[in-house]
């Protein structure tokens, strides 16, 4: 009896469970409509889909478990993407690698100075970055002229990432993503640093209290975002094979956000899983796919995803209260 | 003494924002004591021991270890120093299972090293067991009552192997047993050779358990005595520098009609099928053990959290309250127990705070008049004495007692005939204690129906007419003045199933 | 006499196909001895260009040209300049139906010839049989739809078209993944799918990256309208045989030299008149006073994608 | 019993009050002044056309719609909510007004159903707040892609206009040489800052911003205001919307895309508290001024987009980290 209402209150309490229930729901409808969708080559797309959102989402699902926010990453991307590609262009002779690894760290840099102005001046950190969102994208204009980075610079190597497949026909990117979402996890469950990251969102005046070192650690946290943003300007340069200082990135922070809010994560810190991220991420680029599978007007995309945002949203309240509930119940039966 | 003293402070000061609350404190702490640290609210007990636990600096002064003047600049140096403090509200990661929450920030292991998931929960479930308390580890902290939660702060002071162990008032949440249990650790502490601060405004428990005491006032030490050598009496007077009187005060005002009953009240996981009434110039105290689900019941009836089932009756008349505001209007005032949270507005001045309750008074036009709500504050301030610099200064710069009578004061405005007070006193040291008892008297003398919600029971016993007693959520008795004894209280305040009574029982 | 100042106001920073327009102002200029500027938005919504004109015309510049993001957002802001003697021309873009709120568009070629010419090409690579379909930018995007009008109207009446198929018009709303998302959907929808349309410089770009990626350039044929640079890797390895557009820089050159010369007299802005530009011979003004750079798209393809840098 | 604890107690109890200088000018409010006179000096350095009243009114009318929206926004920022929707409520309302007056609706009644579909869509915000207790920042970015969404289904990407003449151009009409708009502006402004500082619904949002535990337990009707605010919001946005087609004489479902940052931002200029509890009016009208003169100053000056993505981002986190230090003064 106790070891039921135990798993019960456990499924309860798992938000993933709910995600999980939600994607299989829409594969199933959307696949009776159109069967295609049901398909291997669909499942390729999805695939293609999330990288994008899933390697931003575990630097922004840290930064909202340390009870945060960046918007940032949109223009990080783009910067770290166009410094990519000028390195592409202007400095064809220098690897790849070495490219890579500068968006990356230039990625990790934007993202410290998000830290440093959050911890040294102690600001909310949604107006930070909203600030530094702006600011970023100015920096992007002016590292490029203006300019874009055309296709013929982009490496044929880094485009074949998200083409190419070293197993089963999934692509690199598809790989690299699930990667960082393994050691993200691994990171955060695992390793005492990763734990902190936990202990600071679910109480930042208890942290400090603790010994915690709540300045460094936060500045590791919009660093890592920061660095995961500009690995995914990488992807974006792979995937699309060009870079363009207005476009690239605009937005991005909202389907990220999105994305993670749906996965579980609190906007309240101190709550959230990689596994639920991975989740969201994938019921969000389940929805993006199906959309024009289904032949549903361009117009509607919006209305659809806005709307699956409020439901996560109620979803994930009629859950949490659930479990309350049941715990409740659960006491007062003992 | 042969030895040096464990900690040596010279001199200790702290200002905050350039007013002094400490002020050249010198005290020695012997390794293997106890020792209590007393005064009044605001006396600088926590600053005191939140400056040996490297949480602020002090402004002068310097600390010894075992003779060897150490700097403890922050909580980390403060624990590889040996000096563990339980803090005064027990600060914990709510997310995070009761396991994390006892290891979370040792210093003992790399950052970048594995979270030893399996032993962590083993040795957590050791520590619950060698306690005596009966806590799943693997739940989040969350869940926990607060009472709970202060016993995993006592176990993570324990794990830690501390040679300074400070608890700051760790009693106030607990039951009379979980007290007892922590004085057996505490003195098995003591006699393993470490040393004990006891923060308390309990001055039985001193007795109980502390061999020597300090009593600071006004940011200064007064003196620092053995407890073998005084009263009561004589730590008050070094409290608050003269005598306290008796606290018996409750003058049988007249008892008229039922003003407030309840019937049936229920709520799921909450409390059962509660039924009492309250007369007007009655007080009634609600008596029960932490978590026995009084305040649920309080903010039920005071619509703050409306009950799923059951009726209230105010003067007669079936009523709904759905919100708070059509708690008012029918009489009612509520003083929640947690100030900080559900009384005070921090940040705002005392005077908006004062007349939060009452928007149509002072603004009889729609527009808020200045001059009605200058002459109600100073009502206020007058006829509850709030101390403070200036009526238009943030309230979260007052003192605790001085926010609870500020509190107080914004009811009186509404003039309710039905006042609950939820542990109107916690946390208030005696000198203004015995203010409250004293309006609580006279507030029931003018007619007024009184519910006290208390956790102390001398303080029930003193001031009320009748006792209703919680456990588990469900009323278990309705005490006359005359047949309540704090035995008979407890008696029907420890649950009869569950885990208190096999606990007792093992 | 003061030289006349000119300034351009593009539909935003960063997009490289106003890059060569700019150039080509540039040029004008330098031969032509007038001052150039261009002041740009961030972003191409309706709006974002209004604060630009408005300062423009506290300036007190001659000239404002402007490729705009709306059709009618801005026709009380531009009625102003107007009225204070400034001279206003719409480029690579026209206010359709609002023409009385601009002096003279320049656009580049004739539009109505735009359609037919890219399902010509199309055909030309799938042998004038099999499904289309088309990939567009938004639903309403003018421009794009009196062309893919025009193509299903040729498709229906050509007999040279009876076996191609249009199956689908698909909106990429010109952003980077919805059209790459849209594209691969038509791919999925489509198994039969031989070529497809993309009259849109994001969308060819993105079509050609999905069709790479898929492997099936040999399958499924795409053209549209793209600029070169964008498109060179693809012409150069196979995806794509050919794309088409115009030069944007003559836009520029032809903006310049029509506005010096109607600033300093030499040129009269009324529908019929024509004048002489270097390198582009005789302008004929037409209905509107719309000007055209050229008569026909030019054809990119791997021969002669080489000789164009924009 | 006589009341013993009386002694002549040292100021312990509390800290003392501050100087009435540090009161008046340590503000933000004054720290909005003081940028605003240097942006303008800067301005009019910058580019000799720049200080022209007429020039600058004009220009002012461009962001007014955003100005009126931040003042309802920084009573609902000051209640401790946010909502970053009203760019996109514009939008839908503007569009639902055009449709419908497409449609065959007489002018007046299109005006009135688009005020409508404000305050429904400021309602269903709300209730999702305040009812079913969701962090108000995500859901309104939820129904800040829903709304946008709904309103490029009901318009597509077409512009609606042709509207009747008298309508168009509310810009540009003057009274007293100040265009309408910004009189609007002027005169909500004024209502608001009565609102605010002088009625007993003005001092609820304050408490309930400050502690909404607290506000409850104090009978404030939190749910009931926290409401209003968001239907207010709706109302405000559906009234921008207009203004916005009025001045464009067309509407698009993509007006004021990006808008909901300018409001924030000049919300936060204005000093107020992003977690609630404290700001003004004042400070928001004097932030709108601000960005209009940067905004202006800058486009005028030829400054490039770039340099102005730069000072904005750079504007708004100066301006809060300067609102903190003060808060963090003045509140200990
Ligand atoms: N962080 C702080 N900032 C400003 N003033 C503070 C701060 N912490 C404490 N104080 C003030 O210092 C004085 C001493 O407070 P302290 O908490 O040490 O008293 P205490 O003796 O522990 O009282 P209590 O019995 O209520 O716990 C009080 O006046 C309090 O308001
Ligand atoms: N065994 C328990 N474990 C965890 N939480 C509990 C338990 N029992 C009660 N609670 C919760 O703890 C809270 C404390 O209950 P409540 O405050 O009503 O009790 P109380 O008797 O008023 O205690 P207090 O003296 O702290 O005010 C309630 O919200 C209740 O749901
Ligand atoms: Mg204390
Ligand atoms: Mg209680």
């Amino acid at each position: 009896m106790s070891l039921i209402t135990k798993f019960l209150s456990t499924l309860l309490h798992r938000r993933e469970a709910g995600i999980a229930v939600m994607i299989v729901l829409l594969a199933l409808v959307v696949g009776a409509i159109q069967p295609r969708f049901l398909t291997l080559e669909t499942l390729r797309i999805i695939a293609l889909a999330i990288p994008l959102i899933l390697i931003a989402a575990m630097g922004q699902m840290m930064v909202l478990v340390a009870r945060h926010v960046d918007l940032s990453i949109g223009s990080i991307l783009a910067f770290s993407s166009i410094i990519a590609g000028i390195m592409f262009r202007d400095l064809p002779d220098v690897p790849i690698i070495i490219s890579i690894v500068a968006a990356i760290a230039c990625g990790g840099a934007l993202g410290f100075a998000n830290g440093v102005i959050v911890t040294l001046f102690r600001l909310p950190s949604i107006i930070v970055t909203l600030g530094t969102l702006s600011l970023y994208r100015g920096l992007v204009f002016l590292v490029s002229g203006a300019r874009q980075v055309d296709p013929q610079y982009i490496p044929r190597s880094l485009i074949e990432m998200s083409q190419t497949s070293p197993i089963f026909g999934i692509p690199w990117i598809v790989i690299l993503a699930f990667v960082i979402a393994l050691l993200t996890y691994f990171f955060l469950d695992h390793v005492r640093l990763g734990r902190q990251i936990y202990a600071l969102g679910s109480n930042p005046v208890a942290a400090p209290l603790r010994g915690i070192k709540v300045v460094p650690l936060t500045i590791l946290v919009f660093t890592m975002s920061g660095a995961l943003a500009g690995l995914t300007g990488i992807i974006y340069a792979s995937r699309f094979g060009y870079v363009n200082p207005g476009i690239t990135g605009v937005g991005f922070e909202f389907t990220v956000i999105a994305a993670v809010v749906i996965g579980g994560v609190s906007i309240n810190g101190g709550v959230g899983t990689v596994l639920g991220t991975v989740l969201g991420v994938i019921l969000l680029g389940m929805v993006n796919v199906a959309l024009p599978l289904l032949g549903v007007s361009a117009f509607w995309q919006d209305v659809i995803y806005g709307a699956v945002i409020v439901i996560a949203l109620l979803i994930d309240k009629s859950v949490r209260d659930r479990s309350a509930r049941a715990l409740a119940a659960a006491r007062s039966a003992a | 003494m042969a030895d040096a003293p464990l900690i040596a402070a010279r001199g200790i000061s702290k200002q905050f924002a350039g007013v002094e609350v400490l002020s050249d404190v010198d005290l020695d702490l012997m390794a293997g004591e106890i020792h209590a640290l007393l005064g009044e609210n605001g006396a600088g007990k926590s600053t005191f021991a939140k400056i040996l636990a490297g949480v602020h600096r002090p402004t002068r002064g310097t600390l010894a270890l075992n003779g060897q003047p150490v700097e403890v600049n922050n909580p980390t140096t403060a624990q590889r120093l040996g000096i563990t403090l339980i803090h005064q509200e027990p600060i914990s990661f709510p997310d995070m299972s009761v396991a994390e929450n006892l290891v979370l920030g040792r210093t003992d292991s790399a950052l970048l090293g594995r979270v030893p998931w399996a032993e962590m929960e083993q040795g957590a479930k050791d520590l619950m067991t060698q306690l005596g308390v009966r806590i799943d580890v693997t739940k989040p902290m969350r869940g926990l009552s607060i009472a709970d939660q202060q016993m995993v702060e006592i176990a993570r002071a324990l794990a830690s192997d501390s040679r300074l162990i400070i608890m700051d008032e760790p009693t106030a949440p607990l039951t009379p047993k979980e007290v007892d249990t922590l004085f057996k650790i505490a003195r098995r502490l003591r006699d393993e050779g470490r040393t004990i601060i006891f923060i308390s405004h309990r001055l039985e428990e001193v007795q109980a358990l502390c061999d020597r005491a300090t009593i600071f006032r006004d940011g200064a030490l007064v003196d620092t005595v053995d407890v073998v050598d005084v009263t009561d009496e004589d730590i008050i007077k070094l409290m608050i520098g003269r005598p306290l009187r008796e606290l018996i005060h409750k003058t049988g005002s007249e008892i008229g009609e039922v003003a407030l009953e309840v019937s049936g009240l229920s709520q799921p996981g909450m409390f059962k099928n509660i039924s009492f009434s309250v007369r007007k110039g009655e007080i009634v105290g609600l008596a029960g053990l932490v978590g026995a689900g009084r305040t649920d019941v309080a903010r039920a009836i005071f619509g703050v959290a409306p009950a799923q089932s059951g009726t209230i009756n105010v003067n007669g008349a079936p009523v709904t309250i759905a919100e708070p505001s059509d708690a008012i209007d029918l009489g009612l005032a509520f003083v929640p127990e947690d100030r900080a949270v559900a009384g005070i507005f921090k940040t705002l001045s005392v005077e908006h705070n004062i007349t939060a309750t009452v928007p149509g008074k002072i603004a009889p036009r729609g527009f808020i008049s200045r001059g009605i709500e200058k002459a109600l504050t100073a009502q206020s301030v007058k006829q509850l004495r709030i101390r403070l610099a200036s009526v238009r200064q943030p309230i979260g710069e007052l003192s605790g007692g001085n926010q609870q009578k500020a509190i107080l004061a914004r009811w009186l405005h509404t003039d309710p005939q039905i006042l609950i007070l939820d542990e109107p006193t916690r946390g208030i040291d005696i000198g203004v204690k015995a203010e409250f008892y004293d309006m609580i008297g006279k507030l029931a003398a003018d007619g007024r129906a009184i519910l006290l919600i208390s956790s102390e029971l001398p303080e029930l016993l003193a001031l009320c007419d009748r006792i209703l007693v919680m456990a588990e959520g469900e009323l278990t008795a309705d005490l006359l003045r005359a047949d309540a004894t704090q035995e008979t209280i407890m008696h029907a305040a420890v649950p009869k199933t569950g885990n208190h009574a096999q606990e007792s029982a093992a | 006499q003061d030289p006349v100042s000119i300034v351009y106001i593009p539909k935003n920073t960063g997009n490289p196909y106003f890059d060569s327009l700019v150039a080509g102002f540039e040029d004008a200029c330098k031969e032509l001895n007038c001052e150039f500027t261009m002041a740009a938005p961030a972003t191409a919504e309706a709006t974002s260009q209004i604060p630009f004109i408005t300062a423009q015309t506290q300036r007190g510049v001659d000239v404002i040209a402007i490729s705009p993001n709306s059709p009618d957002a801005m026709n009380q802001v531009l009625d102003r300049a107007r009225s204070r003697g400034i001279l206003v021309l719409a480029v690579n873009g026209d206010l359709v139906d609002n023409y009385e709120h601009r002096d003279a568009a320049i656009l580049p070629v004739d539009f109505t010839k735009t359609g037919p010419g890219q399902v010509e090409l199309v055909g030309s690579m799938i042998g004038y049989k099999g499904e289309i379909a088309v990939l567009s930018a938004t639903t309403d995007a003018p421009d794009q739809n009196t062309w893919i009008a025009a193509m299903v109207d040729s498709l229906k009446t050509n007999p040279k078209y009876k076996d191609m198929n249009l199956v689908a018009t698909v909106y990429g709303d010109d952003e980077p993944q919805k059209s790459t998302t849209e594209a691969e959907a038509l791919l999925q929808t489509y198994p039969d799918l031989k070529g497809i349309i993309s009259p849109t410089t994001v969308g060819v770009a993105a079509a050609a990256q999905v069709i790479q990626s898929a492997g099936k350039a040999d399958e499924v044929k795409l053209t549209g309208l793209g600029t070169p640079n964008q498109m060179r890797p693809f012409i150069k390895d196979g995806t794509v045989e050919a794309v088409q557009l115009w030069s944007p820089y003559n836009e520029g050159l032809l903006a310049a030299y029509f506005a010096v010369g109607v600033k300093n007299g030499t040129i009269k802005n009324e529908v019929g008149a024509t004048f002489e530009v270097p390198e582009l011979g005789t302008i004929t003004i037409g209905e509107h006073n719309v000007m055209n750079t050229q008569a026909e798209l030019t054809t990119f393809n791997a021969d002669n994608i080489d000789d164009f840098d924009f | 019993m006589t009341m013993q604890t009386e002694t002549a107690k040292p100021t312990r109890d509390s800290a003392d009050a501050r100087p009435m200088w540090q009161v008046v000018l340590v503000r933000p409010e004054v720290m909005t002044f003081a940028l605003l006179v240097g942006a303008f000096i800067i301005a009019s350095n910058l580019s000799p056309f720049f200080s022209d009243a007429q020039f600058i009114l004009e220009s002012s009318t461009y962001y007014v719609e955003y100005s009126i929206i931040a003042l309802v926004l920084t009573l609902v920022i000051i209640s401790g909510e946010i909502d970053l929707s009203p760019a996109a409520m514009m939008a839908l309302s503007a569009c639902v007004f055009a449709a419908l007056y497409q449609a065959g609706l007489p002018i007046g009644l299109a005006m009135i159903a688009s005020l409508a579909t404000g305050v429904l869509m400021g309602l269903f915000n709300g209730i999702l707040v305040v009812v079913f207790k969701l962090p108000s920042i995500i859901v309104t970015i939820g129904t800040l892609t829903l709304y946008r969404g709904l309103a490029q289904v009901l318009a597509g990407d077409r512009s609606i206009g042709k509207f009747p003449q008298w309508f168009n151009g509310i810009d540009y009409r003057l009274i007293l040489d100040v265009p309408v708009p910004v009189i609007v502006f002027v005169i909500i402004s004024v209502a608001l800052a009565a609102i605010l500082g002088t009625t007993v619904i003005g001092r609820q949002i304050y408490q309930v911003g400050t502690s909404e535990i607290a506000s409850i337990h104090a009978g404030i009707r939190v749910r009931r205001i926290k409401l209003g605010l968001f239907v207010a919001m709706g109302v405000a946005s559906s009234i921008g919307g207009l203004l916005t087609a009025s001045r464009l004489a067309s509407v698009r479902y993509d007006m004021a895309t990006g808008g909901e940052l300018q409001m924030v931002l000049m919300v936060m200029l204005g000093g107020t508290y992003i977690f609630g509890g404290r700001g003004s009016i004042l400070g928001t009208f004097l932030a709108s001024w601000l960005l209009v003169i940067i905004a202006t100053g800058m486009t005028v000056a030829n400054i490039a987009i770039t340099a102005q993505l730069i000072v904005m981002g750079a504007l708004l986190i100066i301006s809060i980290i300067a609102t903190n230090a003060i808060y963090a003064r003045t509140q200990r």
